[in-house]
């Protein structure tokens, strides 16, 4: 069972420092299930310069559902927070989402800086595209 | 309306050079503009707080530097009221951004046999990249003459264009004669034939308010130097339809998506676009430029600057040895001058003598020259530190130097 | 030998941006140096007392803008040991450079089958140009292998060259892995087969001593902001008879001689290369950036670097779990890692919470990644500035780094 | 009767300030006969972006002789210097003259600054590649 928005905040917002946090989202990272090789292909690689991640979205029963993972685990333990975010989401709630402003709260919106260096950002194009 | 007078001496203040020299009568205004403290400030502090490499680092300045620079991207943005400040690439300057279009845009979408058509105000720099890309495609060039007062000729403007007119550049203020062209009409004729329009902002930026929404042009340029930023930075606006459209033109860091031996695919826009490490404290300097532009009352601004011109015009106008070269209507703030009996290099070296500076020569606008026969011009070109006591102290001097050189 | 040990401490005291932050271990100098007080003082001081626009007007700011900006390009020069100042031109950087020798040289001088040799070392800057234009004129990139370290393979070199030849591209310091090629044995063979050789000195310029007549190459670029400079400036440097015969490039003001619609002549070198306004202010910030490298003692400053880089290896050779990426003979003040149970990435973030800044990635020489069948690594690179307790601080937090990561 | 370098030396150096100098320029320019128009072609004129000059050069007994002329009195003025430096001067001279050395010495530097704007140090590159 992954854990939800609430929790994931509450645990995000009482973790103070840049280091402390990190830490946080690699021990996140865990609770995220790897993507079995043969999904780990070149069309389902969102591009980014520091990791490799992947994003995989299909519809079911008209909700969104996402497979994610990355090489890396900070990443990992980010793309936790985009699952608990956007999956099982109804496609007309997708563009009212407002991850870059959770992540301001969390104190984490370094990684979403306007850099392309990390994929983060791209990922969540990809998947407002979607809807 | 502007609701009160603007207070250009006290503006002086925040120039640094102006201050320290309050002798000097600063009158260069359309080669480059002195700059706001706020701008020397803003790169220095960008170097002495954040200074990294953008886009490619996940450290703590480099994330810092990333977001400034972003950051100044959508200042640009705001400025030109662009939709996206995905429409904004960062170039060296108006040269620099001009030479993108004809070689991206103009490479990938022309064939021989179409034509360019460029008025002939232009600066070289809306000349010659033509000039380059019809010499090696087999366009051809069309200039739009001038009536004798410096406007386009809008008869003729209309006559030359035709189903194989591909482009229209035009200045959107002359920085040798002042015209503003009625930019408007220009563009609303091209769409008649299908063809893109390309406004070359670098004078007009300093001065007007610009909308890229509202023209409904496809490119516009301008240079940070001219509208108090720093040199080495500019801007290319383009609708995103056309800059998706357009293929890379330098190759390098940042532009590219994946890059191997076997193959190399591109980056989207702007970042397609601006290969290498691009001019990050620059672009910072700019946006400082623009964001101290924007704070000022611009209605009142443009006011002031066309008192100026017209406190100069007027005077001159009373002598029968000065002529003014370019006298349309709703012209900008510069005053282009021939004299009957003296030479302009010779006039503005009396002028130096005495600590106004101007400029003197074909203003890289030769065609513009030609048209006239003219070989130069002394041009008095004003910003919004000017004040009407530099406008006496000009006359009087130029009443002096006149006499001297009878 | 150095007489006396190089004091890098004392130097940090130089650099506004380190003085600020005496907790920031500043270790990703490859990607940009942070900037001397000299330098940001030096383009403030342009732009408080001097600024005009050069080249164009006669008053006495722009003289001195002039004889600023054309000093600067002697320094470049002087720099570089370069024949005469007309071979250096200013670019916005490394990667403007190579593409205009790209699209000016490249284009007026290679035909369909000819062959360009880039290394696999090159960063993408030295590699997308090429690609490019052996798109547009059917031209073959060969690239040259790298052995096991990270040297390059001179037996399969000297395999390649032929006599389709025309140009070897290589680096004179690979950003990514350190590794110095043997210029001189690359360019001596390149010359037994009449091709060019473009050096790409952008990661060389702050670390070695550059002498380009020593060097016998054709053409040479790098970064300003690279070797303690601005953003937004850089150099080619081209000997004299290449620069002739290349057609222009760009077009505008500066580059012609004399424009008109019916046929326009350009200009000598360097300036029929550097259309529009230039990076003036920027510069007359790398010429005193120049002035400040020139003025430390070389030899020591080399022998510094070295020292830490070797203090920083040694240690991590000691370690099962980090694998140093490059491990050439003679390499530059730059490491490269890659770690058996943690990603450089999650490494970084760690480092950087504690203010070591590094940089993670493909370093923009995916080609080279490819070669080592990684997809990023972590990489420390040197400067002046750094001090032995920077590598010891940073040794530190990689053992709690990797541990929590284990 | 042109005068001479000594006498010009003289004149220029007594005169201080930068008005006062042009003033001086400007008189000197009288000294110096008016190119006929049929002499002022396109292959006699130097670039220079600010003022016309033409320059013709001879050889004459073996000595360097000049016929210059500007549309700028403050450039004929400094056409004079140029006569005064190279004109009747024998071949091997020319690259020994320090023409840039004389103006810098009468306060006349800025002139020949790196600037192409007036066409001055190209008037003096072409005299020297005469030599
Ligand atoms: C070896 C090398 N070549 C070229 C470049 C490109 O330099 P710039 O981005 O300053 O144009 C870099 C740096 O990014 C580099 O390290
Ligand atoms: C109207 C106009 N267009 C283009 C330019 C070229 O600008 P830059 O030299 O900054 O590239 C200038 C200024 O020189 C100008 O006045």
């Amino acid at each position: 069972m992954m854990p939800d928005r609430d929790t994931l905040t509450r645990q995000l917002k009482s973790t103070t420092g840049w280091e402390g946090k990190n830490r946080l989202l690699v021990q996140m990272a865990r609770e995220l299930p790897t993507l079995p090789a043969s999904l780990r292909t070149e069309s389902h690689r969102v591009q980014g310069c520091e990791s490799q991640v992947w994003l995989i979205t299909h519809w079911q029963d008209q909700l969104l559902r996402l497979q994610l993972d990355s090489d890396s685990r900070v990443i990992k333990g980010l793309l936790v927070l985009v699952l608990a975010a956007y999956d099982g989401q109804p496609r007309a709630a997708v563009a009212g989402i407002d991850f870059n402003g959770w992540l301001a709260e969390l104190g984490l919106a370094r990684f979403l800086s306007s850099s392309r260096a990390n994929g983060l950002a791209a990922i969540v194009q990809r998947i407002r595209d979607e809807a | 309306m502007p609701t009160q007078p603007f207070d250009a001496a006290m503006l002086r203040a925040d120039f640094p050079l102006l201050a320290a020299q309050p002798d000097l009568i600063y009158l260069d205004n359309a080669a480059t503009t002195q700059k706001p403290r706020a701008v020397l400030n803003a790169e220095r502090h960008y170097y002495e707080t954040t200074n990294a490499n953008v886009h490619r680092s996940a450290h703590r300045l480099a994330h810092a530097a990333t977001e400034a620079f972003e950051g100044a991207r959508s200042t640009v943005a705001r400025f030109l009221n662009a939709a996206s400040s995905d429409e904004i690439v960062f170039t060296r300057g108006s040269t620099e951004a001009i030479n993108l279009v004809a070689q991206s845009w103009g490479r990938s979408q022309l064939q021989a046999g179409d034509e360019i058509i460029v008025s002939t105000l232009e600066h070289h720099a809306n000349i010659v990249p033509w000039q380059l890309l019809a010499y090696e495609r087999g366009l051809r060039i069309v200039a739009v003459p001038l009536l004798a007062n410096g406007q386009l000729d809008m008869d003729a403007y209309a006559a030359l264009l035709g189903n194989r007119t591909r482009l229209v550049a035009i200045t959107a203020l002359s920085n040798a004669i002042g015209t503003r062209p009625d930019l408007a009409a220009v563009i609303a004729a091209a769409a008649t034939v299908g063809a893109r329009v390309l406004v070359d902002a670098s004078q007009a930026v300093a001065h007007d308010v610009i909308d890229v929404q509202a023209l409904g042009a496809d490119f516009l340029v301008f240079s940070g130097h001219k509208a108090y930023g720093p040199t080495g930075i500019g801007a290319l606006w383009a609708r995103t339809e056309l800059l998706n459209a357009m293929p890379p033109w330098q190759g390098g860091g940042e532009m590219i998506e994946r890059v191997s031996f076997a193959g190399t695919t591109f980056n989207r826009p702007p970042y397609r676009f601006e290969a290498g490490t691009p001019p990050v404290a620059q672009a910072i300097g700019l946006a400082a430029a623009l964001d101290w532009l924007i704070a000022l009352d611009r209605a009142a601004l443009a006011a002031h600057e066309d008192a100026l011109r017209l406190r100069l015009e007027t005077a001159l106008l009373a002598r029968d040895d000065v002529r003014l070269v370019g006298t349309a209507p709703n012209k900008g703030p510069l005053t282009s001058l021939a004299f009957s009996h003296a030479h302009p290099f010779d006039v503005a070296q009396f002028l130096d003598a005495r600590g106004i500076a101007v400029r003197v020569g074909h203003h890289c606008a030769q065609p513009l020259m030609d048209a006239f026969n003219l070989s130069s011009t002394l041009r008095i070109s004003l910003s919004a530190y000017n004040v009407s006591s530099d406008i006496d102290t000009l006359l009087a001097a130029l009443d002096d130097t006149l006499e001297l050189l009878a």
